[in-house]
Parts: C-alpha cells; structure tokens; sequence
C-alpha cells in the first residue's frame, strides 16, 4: 500500500524560495518568539512571509502572534490564514486549544497531512518553528523537506551550549544547511557563547537581549515589533535577507 | 474541503507509479479511504476525475472505506469511531488531521489519551492496474 | 510474541517508597535543575535517594551533577552508580555524550529496556526529570508506573503557564497523581502565578528566584546545594517529605 | 553481564503466561534474542536455568538468534549490524542499550542516524509448550 501524500510534498512547497527552520535541540531558548517575531519582521519587511508551527505537543505561535482565533479556509486544500501579513499555519487550529499528547508515529503523521494539504502558494520565506528534542519532528524535517536550512537558537548557558553542539553534529552529519546561532536572552552577567560558535565553525548571527518586556508583548504582534527584542532580531533577519 | 489536495495526491501518485513500472496506461487504480478522515466520496471522486483527465484519462478509480478501530495503549480496549456523536468542529478538526482525535478522543474504559489507530486512518493506493508500454 | 521485560518492570521498581516525575510539558523552565538539585536534597536530607533521567534525546542531569564520568555496574542487571549519595541512571552513559536522536518508539524501547535492567534496590525516593512535550516519554511514564507522582514545574510566564494547564489536563484525565506545582525563575519583575495555580485545584508549591549563580554551580553539586536556587528548593522538598 | 536481569524477565514473563494459560508446567520456552542485544548465550543460558529451577522446573530452553538489520528512513538502504567492527566500549553500550545504535551508527549511503531496526532488536518469547494442570 502506497502513502500518496508523499507524492506531493515537494509540489506543495515549490513555490516557496527559502525554508527556514527555527532549532534547538533545548526548549524555553526562545524558538517560539524568535520564529513567530522573525516572520513578522519578514513580512514588515515586504517579503512574502509564512510560518508553520511544527511543535505539536506544545503549539505557542498562536499565542504568540495572538492569532488564537485564526482558522484556514478550505480550498482544494487547507489555505493558511493571514495574521498581520503572515500566512500562518498551526495544528492549533485543529486541537481548539486542547492539550494534544502525541506519540512520535502521530507527530510524522500530522506533519505529512499538513505538508500534502497545506497550499502555501508563493512566498519568498516559510519559517517554521520547531519542538524541543532530537525526535520525530526533527527528523521528519530532514527527511521530508531537503532544502530546509537551520537558525539555531542558543541561550549563553552551558546546557544550551551543549545541545546545540550535539544538533549541529547531527545536521552537518546528514549535510543540513546550518544558516548560522543566534544568541537569545543575552545579559551582562552571562559570558556570550560567541567564540564557542566560532570555533564550531559556524557563523554567529548576534545577540538578542534579556527583555523584561517580552512577557507584556505576547499575544500582541504590534507591541512584539516595537520592543527591545524585535529590534535586536531585525538586525540577525539583515543578515539572512 | 481538502478532498481535492488529496485527489490530487493520489492521482500524482499513482502516475510515479505507473512510471516506475513501465505502464503506458493505467486502467484502474484502488484506493483506500480510512473512516477517520471522514473523505466526502462524491466530492474525492468528482476530483479524481477532473484531476485524472489529463494525466490519467484512462483510469477508472475503485474506493473502499476502512471502517476506524481504536486500541488504547494503557488498557488494551479497543472501540470504534463514532463520528456522528461528535461536535460539527469536532469533526472538522478530525477531518482535516486525523491525529487531532487524541485531543478529543478517550479511551471509554480508562480515560486515556494514549490510544493507537488500528485501522481507518489515511488514503491509501492499495495497486493500480494498467498495460505496458511500447 | 511477547515481550518479557515488561513482566519485571513492577518488579524491579518494588523497593522503591516514591516515585516523583518533574515534568511540565514546556523547555527550560529549569525541570532537569530542580529534579537533579531535589535529588540531592533528599539525599542530603538522609533519605536513600536516586534519580532517572528520562530526557533521552536531550539529557542534561549528568552536566549538572558533573557526572559525566559516572557509570553503572553490571551485576545481574544494571546497578546505578552512586553520585554524592544519588543513585544515578542516565542514557549518557551509554552515549557517551554523542547526540542521540531517536524517534517515539526508540524512546519506548529504551526506556523499557532501562526500567527492565535496572536494579535501584531499597529506595526512599526516585526523581524522575522528563523531557519537554507530550510525547512517547510522558505516555509510557503513565503506563509503565503507575504510582507515580507529578511534581509540575512552571515559570511565571503566560506561555509556560499554558503549558502547565495542558499537562494537568491530561494527568487529570488518567487519574495519576499531581504532587503540585513549583514556580521557578521567579523575579520581581513577574507577576506570580499562585493565583492562577491554585484557581486550578492544585497546590502551589511555593516559587524559586531567578538565580544568576546557578550557571556557574552547574557541574558542582557542592556548589549547587550551597546556593539560593537550593535553599528556595529545600522548602518545597520539605513539603514533599 | 545483565543476561541475568533478561533472563529473570523471561522466566517471569514465561510463569504469567502459563497462568494465564492454564498450564500447570512448562516443558519447552522459545525464545528470539536480537542480535543487536549481543547476549552471551553461555552466560543467558546458565541464568535461565538457575532462575528456572524454582518456577519451571521442567522447562527446557531453545534460543535463536536473529541477524539484526537496519534500513534508512532518508534514502531506503538497508544493510546489516557489524558489531565485530565497533569499539568495544561502542558495543558493550548498545548491547546494554539498544537504541544507542542511534548515537554511534549511521547509513553508510547517505550519514544519516533516522534508521529502522527492522530486525534483531529485542529478546522474546516466541512460544510455549506446557501441560494444562489438573
Ligand atoms: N529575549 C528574550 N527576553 C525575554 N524573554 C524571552 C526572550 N526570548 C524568549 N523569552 C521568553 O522565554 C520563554 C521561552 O521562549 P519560547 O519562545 O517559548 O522558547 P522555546 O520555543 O525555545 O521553548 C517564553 O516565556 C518567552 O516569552
Ligand atoms: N532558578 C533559576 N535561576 C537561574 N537559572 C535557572 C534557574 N532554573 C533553571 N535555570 C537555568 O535555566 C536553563 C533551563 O533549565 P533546565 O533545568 O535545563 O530546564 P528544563 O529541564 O526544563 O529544560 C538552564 O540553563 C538552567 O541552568
Ligand atoms: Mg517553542
Ligand atoms: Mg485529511
Ligand atoms: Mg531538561
Ligand atoms: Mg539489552
Ligand atoms: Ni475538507
Ligand atoms: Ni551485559
Ligand atoms: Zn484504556
Ligand atoms: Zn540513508
């Protein structure tokens, strides 16, 4: 028995120029922000932005971007809805808010439904923010979307540090594109993994700060825009434009 | 309705398909549709054919629905799907990813989230029938 | 054909008086922190304590207790080493600190394969830190061990405090046991979640600060237990014992 | 050497089996052991026969072992577990952990670490002869 999803995958994402995935490897390094903000700023920018939220378990761009009562239109195919300029795409959608506790077989499952289903049309970006871990998803993304590159995230703490060295391994094992690290919640007290990233080999895209006004900014994309944090993150989009 | 992103699928398929195996046509293809997608067959068979024209004129398509079985992983249960008894959105969601049933869904003996589709999750090409080329 | 190591697991786990899992569903809200420093605070208390890391794609415990050299005896099974008192199991051993990915069912297999080999012996109480998400690891916890207790583990933000709300659902809804819940990184800055907590039904644990000296006890227990992260985690265990 | 602990789980899971069965001895228990698990089959062996005095005395053991294979989940390729070539600290870690395979074995085609046990993983029971008590 044959699975026909496969067969149009790579259709569905051909019209897109660049795959972006947003990873760690570690959780609560600002995956969730960096990608929903970073989308928003491509958009702003004037590019074609979308974002697809590949954390199943733990969807947080709807919360993120505010977006809790965004839904798709169906039209020979799932179209993701705009939120502030950007096709958005979450299985939030789907679970209304729900907790969705999913065995790896499903996350693969529901990540190829959406790939088959979803008709992103054209964009000049597709952002996708990913869970925590070295799982499924991880390795759906590699398995599934060739062309993907990765941003990965980092905070300067030794056990960040240390996951991102492992992620880095396993994505230039199987010749990945690693875009570059971004250093998130920077601040005074903590020493930058700056030349650990550089010794690696790879390309430091800069440093976010601590921003005490992030929390306040969740669930509000025009506020996220005009803080500290957006602001440090335009300057590591510059980078990738 | 996404029945026409999954006619599509399977129509893309199953000329890979056809290639792979050297036929010059394909007569028949037979599908499978799982219960739990809850696939409007008129409309999936309205968009095979218009999707089929050019690239499969000649291919006549079989459907069958697998009914949906469920097993829990904590209690060993199984139990069927019951689509009618569920909210319209419900449905909806279920339709359009199946693997949102473990948001909604529970095991009727113990409680749990943690169940398995046995069987009736997916579309399916079961074969395809056609005649070599040249 | 059957699996015969699920036949020993209640087995090998019989001498054990508690179970305590740290989970909260959500990345770096500090769970291997707190599961690794419990660990040693009821250890440092008198009681026989160990401590299982269950994040396997992403194990941090053996960075935190400086453990990277420990490894266990096998003698009829696997007998944990002891690391200041804790009786210790991790995959790291066996990795070797190289990145293991592994899909939901690899996590299953390895985990009942630890839960089939282990010996733990006579124990007061088992810490158990999970990963982030509702994936294979949470599930199997459920269904492997029954008897063990939740301790949930949250930040103040509006992000992790979803999260929380989700996995408190589900532990609901098979009837396993919340312990309660810790709030960690706590600072004056953000509004505690006590409220929201105990809204809920469920005991609020009390709050850990945000501290800038545990990035530099990470790897030193001695340093860990001497620091105000531990101090704040000693009266939530003295509400645990 | 935690031949002993598997050992002790079949023996275990053997006696349930028979209860459940209604058997009142167990002659004959078969059992698959992967190779991945690299059991010494001596050291398996003498554990079962000790463990088995006490709850099956009368049982007999046959084991086999099954070649264990992998095959990619990127790029499809199978191909077989070489364990003789590994460094034995390499070993010794798989053979306690199976699934470490993940983290030091990769697809000699295309490097990548998202393989497929499709066999020799695991120990099992594959059946037992008894006689039904009573
Ligand atoms: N630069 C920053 N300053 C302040 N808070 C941040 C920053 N980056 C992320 N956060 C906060 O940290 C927490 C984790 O971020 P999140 O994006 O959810 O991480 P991940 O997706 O990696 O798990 C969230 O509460 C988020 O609001
Ligand atoms: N109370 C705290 N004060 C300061 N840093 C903390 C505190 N709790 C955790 N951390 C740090 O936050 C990061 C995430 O903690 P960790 O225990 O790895 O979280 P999790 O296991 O939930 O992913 C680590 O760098 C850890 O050192
Ligand atoms: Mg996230
Ligand atoms: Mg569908
Ligand atoms: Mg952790
Ligand atoms: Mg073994
Ligand atoms: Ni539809
Ligand atoms: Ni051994
Ligand atoms: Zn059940
Ligand atoms: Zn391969």
């Amino acid at each position: 028995m044959i699975d026909p999803r496969l067969s149009v995958i790579d259709e569905r994402l051909g019209r897109i120029k660049r795959l972006i995935a947003v990873a760690s490897g570690k959780g609560g390094v600002g995956k969730s922000l960096i990608a929903s903000t970073l989308a928003l700023i491509l958009s702003e920018k004037g590019f074609r932005a979308g974002l697809m939220d590949l954390d199943f378990t733990n969807p947080s761009t709807h919360l993120i971007l505010g977006a809790e009562s965004a839904y798709p239109l169906e039209d020979k195919g799932v179209v993701p809805p705009k939120v502030r300029g950007v096709s958005y795409t979450s299985i939030s959608f789907f679970t209304g808010g729900k907790p969705s506790p999913l065995r790896g077989e499903d996350v693969t499952n529901a990540f190829i439904e959406i790939l088959a289903l979803t008709r992103w049309g054209d964009l000049d970006y597709l952002v996708i923010d990913t869970p925590p871990g070295m799982g499924d998803a991880l390795l759906d993304l590699l398995r599934l979307i060739k062309r993907v590159g990765f941003l990965v995230v980092s905070t300067p703490s030794r056990l960040s540090l240390e996951t991102i060295k492992k992620l880095i391994e396993i994505l230039r094992s199987v010749r990945a594109q690693v875009i570059g690290v971004v250093e998130n919640m920077a601040s005074a007290e903590m020493k930058s993994i700056r030349g650990e990233v550089e010794e690696l080999g790879e390309r430091y895209l800069g440093s976010i700060s601590f921003d005490p006004e992030v929390e306040e900014a969740i669930g509000n994309p025009d506020k996220l825009l005009g803080i500290r944090f957006a602001e440090d993150l335009r300057k590591v989009a510059d980078k990738l434009v | 309705m996404h029945e026409w992103a999954l006619a599509e699928a399977v129509v893309s398929a199953a000329s890979k398909l056809a290639g792979e195996r050297g036929l010059g046509k394909i007569t028949l293809v037979k599908i499978k549709v799982g219960e739990l997608q809850q696939i409007d067959l008129e409309v999936f068979k309205f968009a095979l054919s218009q999707i089929a024209e050019k690239l499969l004129p000649e291919a006549g398509f079989e459907i069958s629905v697998e009914r949906a079985e469920f097993r829990c992983r904590a209690c060993g249960r199984t139990w069927r799907f019951r689509g009618e008894e569920l909210d319209p959105e419900i449905r909806e969601a279920i339709h359009v990813i199946p693997e949102v049933a473990h948001a909604f869904l529970r095991c009727p003996r113990c409680g749990s989230p943690d169940f398995e589709v046995v069987k009736g999750r997916g579309v399916w090409i079961e074969s395809i029938v056609g005649e070599k080329s040249g």
